[in-house]
């Protein structure tokens, strides 16, 4: 067993488990977070692709790619996490 | 005299670029409009005459525009097609001079002529296509350019039938659509050819050519009110006087029957289609209609209506005198297709006058017409009479035609069919005149309202035809009468 | 088989997969918070274990750093605007339980179906090693991922940003008004203490940076260190963004951006396409344009922790709302 | 040192420095933005001009070329998309400016143009790209600025609707990735060419199906609709053409370049895919006929016609695919530029009627005319009546289907087509009816500035059918892919 393959089937799990809380969840805020983990899970499968079996340095490309993948994720999450904090107010003025 | 390869298109452009002028007009701007409309219908009149005085001298007019690969925009000027867009041009020019006295003062003028100009381009549109999916753009073009007139009043009665016409124009346009395709599957080419294209498909899937057969005439039997898709033709009724006149004589009921013609000649061919079985149903479902139409019209009491029925009836003649593949019969088909233009015009707008001048909207109003508009009644009892079939007016031509044709093609029923018909015509035509000439008018109507008071721009026009009724009958064999033409005309179909 | 290390391995991955199955179902939204950050800094060790500090340190910065604070942030909003209630976020109609598990049964067929196409597909397969090897010398950088990033594939670099820019206009379009939620109340310790770390953050982002030419780190990274700056001097309201600094910020949102697209553009000519740096100068180019990418992303990830366009406190002096 | 500019980077760089100066200076915003679309537009004609005087062209970004680097690569079909993008976006600006003239929209002023901007900086970029990873970027830079432009009017709905258009797209945008790494995984590439050359595997069939499923749920192809209609009928007018006109076209168009390289593995993928198109015709034709609203008829009509493009892509099964996607482009062409003008018709019919309650239309004293007639004209492209592009793109489809023998697709086809006559004339018979009005209806006459480039993209729906041919072959320079390398 080597660790691509541990982390390989992990990033598969922990993207599942994403797309389930996804669909799934109730909260606004819960389904954000789930899918940051839908986006870890496919990190995941960036860094275990550019694996080498040491002494081989892995490949950069991936690495590189799942750097962007973050950045472009904590932007959406600002963006809908925005939405739902506006959302909030409106709602709660029209309780009020 | 010149020669302009570009003629068809011009005769197109007169209508079709004078939509959008009329619409940018504002209301107010009637003169020019009414201007803008009478030059172009004249100027219209005027092309179509240099049109046909070329075409008999053997000019042939082509002009192709591709649309998909191997697909074209054809448009071309065969006798056929001139002998429609004749009847176009003419009955547009008299008809925009009847609605421009119909409609004066009337709301949304700017748009009832558009759609009109467009209704009128359409029609030419139909009659120039050179091939099926030609044919089909312009048959929609149709559709949707006269439903806005027929719910030009803008209230709840005239958005039903304008929502059961387009049901059945659309759905008839769709599967005109589906039965192009067919075609052009099927023969790799949707061109109208005089003795058809589907030869060699008719020999190697008889099946396949029949179902193809059924989905054609379908489509147009929509428009050509063929039973049992005529329903929508009653209902329509509802337009204004002008838009029934149009839609009766030229645009509309004209445009299926024409096609039918186009597919049993031009993509069928006439041998081919009788080979395949198809011509002796067409022609039984024809004269269905043809009875049809005539008893439920006896019934009606609501002039429009009767006048209507009357149509579904009328109109079936062509297909008939088509379906009989016989050349005597199509002359009278074609022959017809004139000749009834020519009275159902006159009626439609000798009845808008009765409506408009007296109020007279039923047949049971009508005692004593005769006598408050005479002219008018004149003018109907002309074109009655013509319907029925009386010589020399001009249905007695094609009728005539027709019973030959039957006797030639071996079909005797038809004679049996046309003596049937013509009773009935008279038994729910001669009551109206009956009562119109014969029967008092103080037993029906409050107090002698006097002469009625209409212009002469809704006085005329009736008239006008009349006189063409009476002129294409009695003259049927002038040079360029129209069944002049149609021999020329059936001289190609039948590749004589 | 027995080496410890696959121990290690299997009893991290055990537990990066239950924190992720504990953060959505715990109940309370703080603590599936605090869940989610341990989560990412795990699987930010897991990068490590795999070889991938830059990828781990960016995860762990802005993954998990930057995402924590977002979402703390505005749980603590929605708690403020619900009034203190206990936040049912979405007035929820709840799902049936046959649909939900249908959904989990849906999710869980694809799960193995991809965990099946993983297990058949070749593990360290091909990839583009040999082929960033041989143009590293022509990169004008020695750390590979900081090559791919903002050499070889600038482009997709210079789009990142573009993202962020369009994250932060989004933000400041969606939240407007004044502000409803005061920032939580910090204990004194925590004041001091978070001046004292600022200069030592400062410091180490922009090693971060600089050191990214070489080793691991780089623009994001450092950019994300920044941030923290800006977010311990917004929490601590020793800066509060005033309306007449909006140019500047928006300057500094779009300075990133701006320069790199500028100078991807300028080296294009004399037989060279866009992004295309002159070898003699590409190390200094690129030094420039992560300099400033870094500035751009540590102000825009702040501004996306601060939320609203700041706008002035009095109605006069408002000039949109 | 004058820089070489070349219309691919000019194409993505010109809106992007647009939107950079747009959000700057706020007060010159609509300025900036008008200009940059001009300019971009004349952009993308040059650079069609070169495509077609040379065939497909390449950009090696960087010099270093795919697949370490990426490369910019234009033929006919991308072309045609940047071309249905730039011009259909300079319309709508120009339409832009008059529905957010408000006093009350200086925020919405201030905020479309930099958001538009960049989404058009995203679509510009997808249709130029040769690179898996490089699509993921430009699709988050899309999704972000269309859920920018979704919420602009800020009213609760728009942004409930954002939300869930938020949550679709970063979910559909994540199932692109995991693909994108599949992909990696088994070929080591990330490039067009190397989507070519991979091996047929479990885990290319994975990455496939992600991609595949994520794009779907992108432009919303039934029954992953479910966010669409709310977040286009909430929407601005300006914002909703854009939307529902070009959006939703840029995955659409990755779907049909993937299929391109990645041929669906088989044949009941294929009718699975234009089953789900059936669907969608089928229940977006009874939800639209059930709306309540003129702007929520319109968006479910949108998810009509993106069912009838999957079903123009299945029309023919796998032997057809090669030339399915011709007809499929040509839908998506027709509908790009007829919904924009519908939308912005609907947005001016709402704007001076007041409401759109499709039941009260008939109501109005007040009817503007020209919006009315050129909603009828874009209605006339969508429902394909001839001679409109929509008209030629369904013929195509028919026609494909019935070569094929895939007659079910064709009754499909009719029945929608039905179908969207009967609820477009629900609005077009609301408009011509005047017996339920009181006070004398006022017809608006001559021509409203506002009216001009709705009625423009109207017309231009119904004219470009005229032009078919010459469209058909402009789409297929450079295809298939290999050829033009």
């Amino acid at each position: 067993m080597t660790p691509d393959l541990i982390y390989g089937v992990t990033g598969i799990a922990v993207f599942g488990i994403g797309l389930v809380g996804a669909l799934c969840a109730q909260e606004r805020l819960r389904r954000v977070l789930a899918l940051k983990l839908c986006s870890v899970g496919a990190g995941f499968l960036l860094v275990v692709g550019a694996w080498r079996e040491p002494p081989d340095t892995p490949d950069p490309v991936p690495h590189a790619l799942v750097i962007t993948g973050i950045v472009v994720m904590v932007s959406a999450t600002a963006v809908a996490l925005a939405l739902i904090r506006r959302l909030q107010t409106l709602e709660a003025e029209d309780d009020a | 005299m010149m020669d302009a390869p570009l003629l068809p298109l011009f005769i197109l452009m007169t209508s079709l670029l004078a939509a959008p002028i009329l619409f940018a007009l504002p209301e107010r701007s009637a003169r020019l409009r009414t201007g803008i409309n009478l030059s172009m219908a004249a100027l219209k009149v005027a092309l179509v005459g240099w049109l046909s005085l070329k075409v008999s001298q053997g000019g042939i007019y082509d002009l192709r525009f591709e649309m998909l690969p191997g697909l074209e925009f054809k448009l071309q000027a065969d006798p056929l097609a001139i002998l429609f867009i004749a009847l176009s041009a003419v009955l547009w020019l008299i008809t925009t001079v009847y609605s421009v006295g119909y409609l004066e003062h009337g709301p949304h003028r700017a748009r009832f002529f558009g759609f009109f100009s467009l209704c009128v381009a359409a029609t030419v549109g139909i009659a120039m296509s050179g091939n099926l999916f030609t044919f089909l753009l312009f048959y929609e073009l149709l559709t949707l350019a006269t439903y806005p007139l027929v719910i030009h009043r803008g209230d709840a009665a005239s958005l039903r039938a304008g929502r059961i016409y387009l049901i059945y124009t659309l759905a008839g346009g769709l599967v005109l659509l589906l039965g192009t395709l067919g075609l052009w599957v099927l023969a790799g080419t949707t061109d109208f050819v005089p003795g058809g294209v589907l030869a060699d498909v008719v020999a190697e899937t008889p099946l396949a050519a029949k179902l193809l057969f059924v989905v054609l005439i379908g489509a147009l039997g929509v428009k050509a009110a063929l039973f049992p898709f005529h329903a929508w033709l009653p209902i329509a009724m509802v337009a204004p006087a002008p838009v029934s006149a149009l839609l009766h004589a030229v645009a509309v009921v004209k445009a299926g029957a024409f096609g039918i013609m186009r597919v049993v000649y031009e993509v069928f061919g006439i041998e081919t289609a009788q080979a395949l079985g198809v011509t002796v149903p067409l022609a039984v479902l024809a004269g269905i209609t043809i009875i049809y139409g005539s008893l439920r019209a006896i019934t009606q009491d609501d002039i429009k209506k009767r006048l209507a029925y009357s149509t579904v009836s009328q109109v079936s003649y062509i297909t008939l005198g088509v379906a009989l593949a016989s050349p005597i019969a199509a002359t009278g088909a074609l022959a017809h297709l004139i000749h009834q233009g020519l009275m159902k015009i006159t009626m439609f707008m000798a009845a808008g006058n009765l409506a408009e001048g007296l109020g007279v909207k039923r047949v049971s109003q009508m005692d004593g017409v005769g006598r408050a508009m005479p002219g008018t009644m004149l003018a109907f009892s002309l074109a009655a009479l013509g319907m029925i079939g009386l010589p020399p007016l001009a249905g007695f031509v094609s009728k005539w035609y027709l019973a030959q044709g039957g006797l030639e093609a071996g079909q005797d029923w038809v004679i049996a069919l046309l003596l049937g018909s013509s009773l009935l015509n008279a038994i729910y035509f001669l009551p109206m005149l009956h009562r119109a000439w014969f029967c008092d008018a103080a037993a029906q109507r409050d107090g002698a309202p006097g002469r009625p008071r209409i212009g002469w721009m809704l006085a005329a026009p009736p008239i006008t035809t009349a006189v063409l009724v009476l002129v294409a009958g009695g003259f049927a064999n002038a040079p360029f009468s129209p069944l002049e033409w149609t021999r020329f005309i059936v001289a190609i179909e039948y590749q004589e | 088989m027995t080496d410890p290390l696959v121990i290690f391995d299997l009893l991290l991955a055990l537990a990066i997969v239950a924190l992720a199955v504990a953060a959505l179902s715990v109940r309370d939204l703080y603590a599936m918070i605090v869940v989610f950050v341990i989560f990412g800094l795990l699987s930010a060790l897991a990068w490590v274990r795999l070889s991938a500090p830059d990828v781990a340190l960016a995860e762990a910065a802005i993954g998990t750093g930057v995402t924590g604070a977002l979402l703390l942030k505005t749980l603590h909003h929605l708690r403020f605007a619900s009034g203190q209630r206990s936040v049912s976020m979405t007035p929820t109609i709840p799902v049936p339980t046959g649909v939900m598990l249908a959904n989990a049964a849906f999710c869980g067929l694809i799960t193995l179906g991809l965990a099946v196409a993983f297990l058949g597909a070749p593990s360290a397969g091909p990839g583009f090693d040999t082929l960033v090897a041989e143009s590293m010398p022509a990169s004008g950088v020695d750390h590979p991922v900081t090559g791919v990033l903002l050499n070889f594939r600038a482009y997709d670099t210079l789009m990142e940003v573009v993202v962020l820019l369009a994250a932060v206009v989004a933000v400041w379009q969606i939240e407007r008004g004044l502000s409803d939620a005061p920032a939580p109340e910090m204990g004194e310790v925590w004041q001091g203490f978070a001046r004292l770390a600022l200069p030592a953050i400062v410091v180490v982002g922009t090693y971060l940076l600089w050191v990214g030419a070489e080793a691991p780190g780089g623009a994001f990274q450092g950019g994300a260190v920044l941030a923290a700056v800006g977010l311990l001097l917004l929490l601590t309201r020793a800066y509060v963004p005033q309306p007449h600094h909006r140019g500047i910020a928006r300057g500094a949102f779009v300075l990133g951006t701006g320069v790199f697209a500028l100078v991807a553009l300028l080296v294009a000519g004399g037989g060279r396409v866009a992004f295309e740096y002159p070898l003699d100068h590409a190390k200094t180019l690129i030094l420039l344009i992560e300099g400033m990418v870094t500035i751009s992303i540590a102000v825009t990830l702040a501004a996306l922790f601060h939320g609203r366009e700041p706008v002035a406190l009095r109605m006069e002096d408002r000039h949109d709302t | 040192m004058t820089p070489d500019l070349d219309p691919m980077i000019l194409a993505i760089f010109l809106p992007l420095f647009g939107a950079i100066a747009a959000f700057m200076l706020p007060r010159a915003a609509a300025v900036i933005g008008l200009v940059t679309l001009a300019m971009t537009t004349g952009a993308v004609f040059w650079l069609a001009q070169r495509v077609l005087a040379t065939g497909a062209v390449i950009v090696p970004l960087g010099g270093w070329g795919a697949p370490l680097g990426i490369d910019l690569r234009a033929d006919g079909l991308s072309v045609a998309m940047l071309l249905l993008t730039s011009a259909v976006g300079f319309l709508v600006s120009v339409a832009a400016l008059d529905s957010l003239k408000g006093a009350d929209q200086a925020r919405q002023r201030q905020y479309f143009w930099p958001l538009w901007l960049l989404l058009l900086t995203g679509m510009n970029g997808v249709y130029l790209s040769t690179d898996i990873f490089n699509l993921y970027v430009m699709i988050e830079v899309i999704a972000l600025a269309a859920v920018g432009l979704t919420v602009l009017s800020g009213t609760k709905a728009a942004l409930r609707a954002g939300l869930e258009y938020m949550y679709a797209s970063i979910l559909g945008a994540l199932l692109f990735l995991m693909g994108v790494g599949f992909v990696y995984m088994q070929a080591g590439q990330l490039d067009f060419a190397g989507l070519i050359a991979a091996e047929p595997s479990a885990a290319m069939s994975a990455a496939l199906a992600l991609m595949i499923v994520g794009l779907l749920l992108k432009t919303a192809l039934f029954p992953l609709h479910f966010w669409l209609p709310a977040a286009h009928a909430n929407a601005t007018a300006p914002a909703s053409a854009l939307l529902s006109g070009l959006v939703v076209k840029a995955a659409l168009y990755i779907f049909l370049r993937l299929t391109t390289y990645m041929p669906l593995p088989d044949e009941i993928l294929i009718t699975l895919i234009g089953a789900l198109g059936a669907g969608a015709v089928l229940w977006g034709g009874v939800q639209a006929l059930r709306a309540e609203r003129l702007k929520l008829l319109v968006a479910w009509s949108t998810v009509v016609q993106i069912g009838l493009i999957f079903i123009a892509f299945a029309r023919a099964g796998q032997v057809g695919l090669a030339e399915s996607w011709k007809a499929a482009a040509l839908l998506i062409l027709a509908h790009g530029v007829a919904k924009a003008a519908m939308f912005l018709a609907a947005g001016r019919i709402k704007d001076e009627i007041g409401h759109d309650r499709i039941r009260d239309l008939d109501r109005a004293p007040v009817r503007p005319t020209l919006a009315q007639f050129t909603f009828a004209l874009a209605a006339i492209s969508l429902i394909g009546l001839p001679p409109s592009l929509g008209f030629i793109g369904k013929w195509s489809l028919m026609e494909g289907a019935m070569s094929a023998g895939y007659w079910h697709w064709v009754v499909i086809t009719m029945i929608g087509t039905l179908m969207s006559v009967a609820y477009f004339s629900r609005v077009l018979s609301a408009f011509l009816r005047f017996d339920r009005v009181r006070a004398p209806v006022g017809e608006h006459q001559g021509w409203a500035l506002a009216d001009a480039a709705p009625l423009t993209l109207a017309l231009t729906a119904i004219g470009l059918g005229l032009m078919a041919a010459p469209i058909l072959r402009f789409i297929e320079i450079g295809y298939p892919f290999g050829a033009a390398l």
